[in-house]
C-alpha cells in the first residue's frame, strides 16, 4: 500500500504545488517553489549514480564467469578516472584545473572518443545517401528536393555552383546580364525562405501537437493515472 | 549499360567512405577558403550584442559536449571575441556536465587575447544537476544555485558579480545548444522571466528553433558550422569554422552527387524490370 | 555645504518623470522604479554613463546608494525590502563629468499579491487543459467508443507481410532503442500485435532481435497471444525473438548481420531510433526489402522517410496503435489533444479572420488586439 | 610537454579504433567504446561531487545557521534514499525521491509548455493575411495540425488539407534532412583536423 499510495501522494503534491505557485506569488508559496527547486537540483544529482551501480554489478558479474578484456578494461579505466579525479581535487582544489591529470583525462580521452563516435555519423550518412536515399514516393521526392536546396544554399559552394548556372542562363538568354544574375545568391534566399516559412510553419504544427502531448502526460503523471514510472 | 548500374548500385561502402574521407581532408591539407554569405538570424544575434554597452552582462551556458564541439566550440570562442572586445562582462555556466571544461578551455584561450581578467571581466559558474530548476531558481536568486564559482570561490568575492541577483542584471543569455535545453532557457527563463535569449545549436537543433524565432522568442539564431562561420565572418577573426567550410561545401556536393547517382540507377533499374 | 547643495540640485528638475509603485503580481518585498530623464540633458560630449538608485526610510535624510543600471534602462526593481514599510528614493544620473539628481519620491510601500495578473491566460488555459484531458481519458476508461480514423500506413503493413510471404522471406521487425517506459515501445507492441497475427495467417517466420530485455519478454508475450488468436500458436517460436546487446552500434551490427544473412521481404521499423536509423534502413534497402517505419525521434524520421517505403510520422504511431487496440490512457490523450487541436484550428480562423479584416477596416482593430493580448505572454 | 605528445598519441589511438568500426565492427572499436563508458562513469561521479553534493549540501550546511541548517537534511536523505535502488529489498524506497523529482517535472512542464510555447506560438500565428509569406505561414500550420488529427476521415475540403500538410510536412524533414547532414559532416571536419593538425602536423 504505501509503497504504491505514498509515491503517488508525492508526485501530486509536488506536481500541484508547483503549478500553483506559478500563479500565486504570496508567502509561503514563492518560497517554498524555490526551497524545492534547490532540493530538486541536489536529488538530481544522485539519480545520476543510479546507474553506476548496475554498471559495475554486470561488469563484475560478466568477469566472475569468465575473463574477458572489455569488461576489466572498463572498470579499471572508471576506477582510474575516480582516483584521478580525486587526486587532482586535493592536489588543484578542483578537478577542473586545466592542467590537473583530471583534465588531462577530459582532453586525450572523453573527446576523441566522444566526438569520433559521432563523426561516424557522416560515412554513414554518405553511403545511404548514395544507397538508400530514394525518391520513391511523392513525399520522399519533396523532401530530397528540399534537403538539397538548404545543402547547397547553408554552404559557400552554392554560390559558385549558381554562378555556373547563370552563366550559363546568360549564354542561353544573351539579354540577361550574367554580372547581375550571378549576384543573386539563388540556393541561399530559397533555403532562407524553406527556413522561415514552409518549414517554420509545419514545425510549428508539429510542435503544437506533440506541446499537447506532453501537457497530457503531465497531467497523466500528476494525478497518478500514468505511474509506469513506479513499476519500472 | 544496366551492368554498370548494377554495379554502381552494389559498390562496397567501405569506397564510399574513402571519397568522403579525402573530400574532407583535401580541402583542408590545401588550405582552401571561401567567402561566407552572412544570413539574417545571424546578423540579428550579432547586432544584439554588439548594441550592448561596456560592463553590460551576458549570459553563455555550455549545452553541450564533446559530441558536437567542432559546431558549438567556434561559435563559443567568437561570441567571447566579441564580448571581450568590446568590454563586455561574461557569465559562463553549463547545462551538460561533459561539455563543461569545453567552456573553461575558450575563455583560458579568448581571455588571454584581451587581457582579461578572472573575476573581474568573465566567471565560470560550472555546472548543476537538473538544469529545469535552476532556470526557474535564476529568476529569483542565483545565489541559490550559484553560491560558488566552479572552484568553489564564493561569488560574492567578485565585483561584478555582487550586484547579479537574477535575470534581471543579465543583459543577453546566449545558449550553446545541442539538445533539449534551449527549448528549456526559452519556456523558462524566456517566458517567465522575460529574459533576452540568443541561441547558438548544432545543425540537428537549429531547423526546429525557427518557430521560436519567428515568434519573436528568441532574438538570434546561430546554426551550425556555416552560423559559426558567418559570426566569425562578423567578428572579423577567422577561426576553425571558416576554415571548415570548404570541406563542408564539397561534401555536401558529393552526398547530393550520391543521391542523384543513386535515383538514375534507381529509375534505370526498375523500368527494366 | 554638501547638504545645502543637495537641496540647490534638487530645485531643479532634469528629469522628465519618476515614479516608483509597488511591484505588481510579486511575493512582496520589492518596489519597481521608472524615470525619463529630460532630452535636453542626454548629449554627446557628457553622455551618462549609468544610474544609481538611492533609498532611505526617511523623507529628507539618509540615503544610501542600493544599485544602479546602466544608462540604456530606465527601470530598477528594488528587492529584498520589508513588506507595509514606507520608503522614499532619489535617482541619480552619473555621467561623465557632473551627476543629476531626481527629487525624491516617496513614500512608498512594498506589498505581496495573491494573484499573478499577468498569467491570467496561463491559468485558463491550464484549467481548460485539465479538465479536457481528464474528461477524455475518463471516457476511454469507461470503454466508451471513440473514433479514430484509419492511418493509411495500416494498409501499407499487410502489403508488406503479403510481400514477404509471396517471395518466401521472413519478417523482421525491431524496437529500436526504446524501453518499456517509452510510449511509443507501446504503442509499437500493438503494432506488433497486428504484423504477428498476419504472419501467423501466412505462416510465415517472424523474427524480433531486441535492444532491451525487458521488451523483448513484453515482445515474447505479444506475439505468442497474436499467433494464439490466429489459431496457429504451433508456429511460435521464441528462438527468433532475441536478445542481441545494450549497446548502440553493436545492435546496429547485430541487425545488420541478421538481414544479411536472412534476407527478410520486409523490415519494420517500429519505436525508438536514434542515429543507428541510418545502418538500419541501409542494410534494409540493400537486400531489397519492403520497410515501413514508424518513430517519434523527429531527427531521424526524414531518414526513415528517404529510406523506406512507408513511414509513420510522429503521432500518426499512436492514432494507428489506438485504431487496432484501443488503449485507455492512450486513446483518452489523443482525443482529449484532437479536441484540442479543433479549438486551435478555430481560434487561428477566426483571429486570422479578424487580423486581415482589420487591416481593411479600422474599427474592429481593438478586436485583434484584444486577441493578440491573449496570446502575449508578459 | 612530453605528457602532451602522449596524449596526442593516446586520442588519435582512440579515434583510429572507433574508425575501424567503418571497416567492420571490431575488437578495437569494442575497446574504446568501453574506455568510454568507464571514463565517462567515473566523470558523472566527480561531477556529482564537486558541483552538487559538496557545493550544495557540504559548504552550505558549514556556512548555514539555525534551522535552515537542518532543513538542507531534507534533500540530503531524500538524496540517499535514492541509493536505496541498489538493493533489491529496499528498491521500492527511491520511488520517494524519484517521485518528488517527478511531480517537479511534471509540474514545471505543464506551465512551460503552456506559457513558454502554446501562447506565444499561437499568437504568432495570428497574422493579417496581407503577404504571400503570412498566408502560407498560417496556411502551412493549420494544415500540418490538421494531418495529425484523427477523429475526422480525410474526406473533400478535409483531405485537401491534410494533402496540402504533408506537403509542408516533407519540406520541413527535408530541411531538417539537410541540416542533420550538414551537422555530422561538421563533426567529421572537426575529427579529421584534430588528426591532420594535432597528430600529424600536415595542416597548421
Amino acid at each position: 500500500m504505501i509503497r504504491t499510495q505514498l509515491p503517488l501522494i508525492i508526485t501530486f503534491f509536488t506536481g500541484m504545488l508547483l503549478i500553483i505557485t506559478f500563479f500565486i506569488p504570496h508567502k509561503p508559496f514563492g518560497d517554498l517553489e524555490q526551497r524545492f527547486l534547490i532540493w530538486y537540483s541536489i536529488i538530481s544529482g544522485f539519480t545520476v549514480l543510479l546507474g553506476l551501480d548496475s554498471l559495475v554489478r554486470y561488469h563484475l558479474t560478466k568477469l566472475k564467469r569468465e575473463f574477458n578484456i572489455h569488461s576489466l578494461l572498463l572498470l579499471f579505466s572508471l576506477f582510474l578516472t575516480l582516483i584521478l579525479g580525486f587526486y587532482s581535487w586535493f592536489r588543484f582544489k578542483t578537478p577542473f584545473a586545466l592542467n590537473s591529470p583530471f583534465m588531462y583525462l577530459y582532453t586525450y580521452v572523453i573527446i576523441p572518443l566522444q566526438a569520433t563516435m559521432f563523426a561516424l555519423l557522416a560515412f554513414f550518412i554518405a553511403s545511404a545517401a548514395y544507397r538508400a536515399f530514394r525518391a520513391r514516393t511523392f513525399e520522399a521526392t519533396l523532401l530530397l528536393i528540399a534537403a538539397t536546396i538548404v545543402m547547397l544554399g547553408r554552404v559557400p559552394i552554392g554560390s559558385y555552383i549558381w554562378k555556373g548556372i547563370a552563366y550559363i542562363i546568360s549564354g542561353i538568354f544573351p539579354k540577361i546580364p550574367y554580372e547581375e544574375l550571378a549576384k543573386k545568391e539563388v540556393f541561399a534566399l530559397i533555403s532562407d525562405w524553406i527556413m522561415n516559412i514552409p518549414q517554420n510553419a509545419a514545425k510549428r504544427g508539429i510542435f503544437i501537437g506533440t506541446a499537447l502531448g506532453g501537457i497530457a502526460m503531465s497531467i497523466r503523471i500528476i494525478l497518478g493515472i500514468e505511474r509506469t514510472y513506479i513499476t519500472k | 549499360m544496366k551492368d554498370i548500374w548494377i554495379k554502381l548500385a552494389t559498390i562496397d561502402r567501405r569506397i564510399i567512405y574513402l571519397l568522403v574521407f579525402l573530400v574532407v581532408a583535401l580541402p583542408m591539407i590545401f588550405r582552401m577558403i571561401m567567402p561566407i554569405r552572412v544570413s539574417n538570424e545571424v546578423k540579428m544575434a550579432f547586432s544584439e550584442i554588439d548594441n550592448l554597452k561596456p560592463g553590460s552582462i551576458v549570459m553563455i551556458s555550455i549545452d553541450y559536449d564533446a559530441a558536437s564541439e567542432p559546431e558549438l566550440q567556434p561559435m563559443l570562442i567568437a561570441i567571447l571575441r566579441h564580448c571581450f572586445s568590446k568590454d563586455i562582462k561574461v557569465i559562463l555556466l553549463g547545462q551538460w556536465a561533459l561539455g563543461l571544461p569545453l567552456g573553461e578551455m575558450a575563455l583560458n584561450q579568448v581571455a588571454k587575447e584581451y587581457n582579461k581578467k578572472y573575476g573581474e571581466d568573465y566567471v565560470n559558474l560550472g555546472y548543476r544537476p537538473g538544469y529545469t530548476a535552476l532556470m526557474v531558481g535564476i529568476g529569483k536568486e542565483i545565489r541559490d544555485f550559484f553560491p560558488t564559482d566552479y572552484k568553489g570561490i564564493p561569488i560574492d568575492s567578485f565585483p561584478f558579480m555582487r550586484k547579479v541577483r537574477n535575470y534581471q542584471q543579465i543583459d543577453i543569455l546566449v545558449g550553446l545548444e545541442a539538445g533539449a535545453t534551449g527549448d528549456a532557457w526559452v519556456q523558462f527563463a524566456g517566458a517567465r522571466f522575460n529574459q533576452k535569449i540568443i541561441l547558438g545549436t548544432t545543425g540537428v537543433v537549429a531547423p526546429d528553433m525557427f518557430p521560436y524565432l519567428q515568434a519573436k522568442q528568441i532574438v538570434g539564431l546561430i546554426g551550425g558550422l556555416q552560423g559559426a562561420a558567418e559570426y566569425e565572418t562578423l567578428v572579423k577573426k577567422a577561426g576553425s569554422a571558416i576554415l571548415g567550410m570548404p570541406a563542408q561545401s564539397f561534401v555536401h556536393l558529393l552526398i547530393i552527387i550520391f543521391i542523384i547517382i543513386g535515383n538514375i540507377g534507381y529509375f534505370i533499374l526498375r523500368r527494366r524490370k | 555645504m554638501y547638504f545645502l547643495l543637495f537641496i540647490f540640485l534638487c530645485q531643479f528638475n532634469y528629469f522628465e518623470y519618476i515614479k516608483g509603485y509597488d511591484t505588481p503580481s510579486d511575493e512582496g518585498g520589492s518596489i519597481s522604479l521608472e524615470w525619463q530623464i529630460k532630452e535636453e540633458f542626454i548629449s554627446q560630449e557628457n553622455p551618462i554613463k549609468f544610474f544609481e538608485i538611492y533609498r532611505s526610510e526617511k523623507q529628507d535624510t539618509l540615503f544610501e546608494n542600493v544599485g544602479f543600471v546602466l544608462s540604456q534602462y530606465n527601470y530598477y526593481e528594488d528587492k529584498g525590502l520589508k513588506d507595509n514599510k514606507e520608503y522614499y528614493y532619489q535617482i541619480w544620473a552619473i555621467r561623465e563629468r557632473d551627476t543629476l539628481k531626481s527629487e525624491i519620491i516617496g513614500p512608498i510601500i512594498a506589498r505581496p499579491q495573491w494573484f499573478n495578473k499577468n498569467r491570467l491566460n496561463v491559468l485558463v488555459i491550464t484549467i481548460i487543459l485539465f479538465v479536457v484531458f481528464l474528461y477524455y481519458i475518463e471516457k476511454a476508461r469507461k470503454g466508451e467508443k471513440l473514433f479514430v480514423r484509419k492511418i493509411s500506413g495500416l494498409d501499407a503493413i499487410d502489403d508488406a507481410v503479403g510481400r514477404a510471404t509471396e517471395m518466401g522471406r521472413p519478417i523482421l521487425f525491431s524496437f529500436g532503442l526504446g524501453f518499456i517506459t517509452d510510449v511509443v515501445t507501446i504503442a509499437a507492441l500493438s503494432i506488433l500485435s497486428k504484423i504477428a497475427k498476419k504472419a501467423a495467417e501466412y505462416g510465415t517466420r517472424l523474427i524480433i532481435p531486441n535492444y532491451d530485455p525487458i521488451v523483448m519478454t513484453a515482445a515474447q508475450e505479444t506475439v505468442k497471444e497474436a499467433y494464439l488468436e490466429a489459431g496457429r500458436p504451433d508456429l511460435y517460436k521464441e528462438g527468433d525473438i532475441t536478445y542481441l546487446t545494450s549497446d548502440q552500434f553493436g545492435y546496429a551490427a547485430g541487425c545488420d548481420g541478421i538481414i544479411m544473412r536472412e534476407k527478410p521481404g520486409a523490415i519494420f521499423w517500429q519505436g525508438y531510433f536514434f542515429a543507428e536509423s541510418l545502418i538500419l534502413a541501409e542494410t534494409g534497402h540493400a537486400v531489397g526489402a519492403i520497410q515501413i517505419a514508424g518513430t517519434t525521434a523527429i531527427t531521424q524520421l526524414p531518414f526513415f522517410i528517404a529510406a523506406c517505403d512507408y513511414t509513420l510520422i510522429g503521432e500518426e504511431m499512436f492514432a494507428a496503435s489506438c485504431y487496432l487496440k484501443p488503449e485507455p490512457q492512450m486513446l483518452g490523450s489523443l482525443k482529449g489533444e484532437d479536441f484540442l487541436k479543433a479549438i486551435i484550428l478555430i481560434i487561428l480562423v477566426i483571429s486570422v479572420g479578424i487580423a486581415t479584416l482589420s487591416v481593411l477596416f479600422k474599427n474592429i482593430e481593438p478586436i485583434y488586439q484584444f486577441i493578440k493580448n491573449i496570446f502575449t505572454v508578459l | 610537454m612530453i605528457l602532451n605528445i602522449i596524449g596526442t598519441w593516446l586520442a588519435a589511438t582512440l579515434t583510429l579504433a572507433i574508425f575501424s568500426f567503418l571497416y567492420k565492427d571490431n575488437p578495437f572499436y569494442k575497446l574504446a567504446e568501453h574506455i568510454y563508458v568507464g571514463v565517462s562513469a567515473g566523470f558523472w561521479v566527480i561531477y556529482v561531487w564537486s558541483f552538487d553534493i559538496k557545493p550544495m549540501l557540504i559548504d552550505r550546511f558549514m556556512t548555514a545557521t539555525g534551522i535552515e541548517k537542518w532543513i538542507l537534511l531534507i534533500p540530503a536523505i531524500l538524496g540517499v534514499l535514492m541509493l536505496t535502488r541498489w538493493f533489491p529489498k529496499t528498491a521500492w524506497i527511491s520511488r520517494i525521491p524519484l517521485s518528488f523529482t517527478i511531480g517537479i517535472g511534471a509540474g514545471l512542464g505543464v506551465t512551460a509548455s503552456i506559457q513558454g510555447f502554446l501562447i506565444p506560438q499561437i499568437g504568432a500565428t495570428l497574422l493579417p493575411l496581407t503577404t504571400i509569406n503570412n498566408i502560407l505561414l498560417v496556411i502551412g500550420v493549420i494544415s500540418t495540425i490538421i494531418y495529425f488529427y484523427f477523429s475526422k476521415e480525410f474526406k473533400g475540403a478535409w483531405k485537401f488539407f491534410s494533402r496540402l500538410g504533408i506537403i509542408f510536412i516533407m519540406v520541413a524533414f527535408g530541411a531538417s534532412f539537410g541540416y542533420t547532414v550538414m551537422a555530422r559532416i561538421s563533426l567529421l571536419i572537426g575529427r579529421i583536423y584534430f588528426l591532420l593538425h594535432n597528430f600529424l602536423g600536415i595542416i597548421p
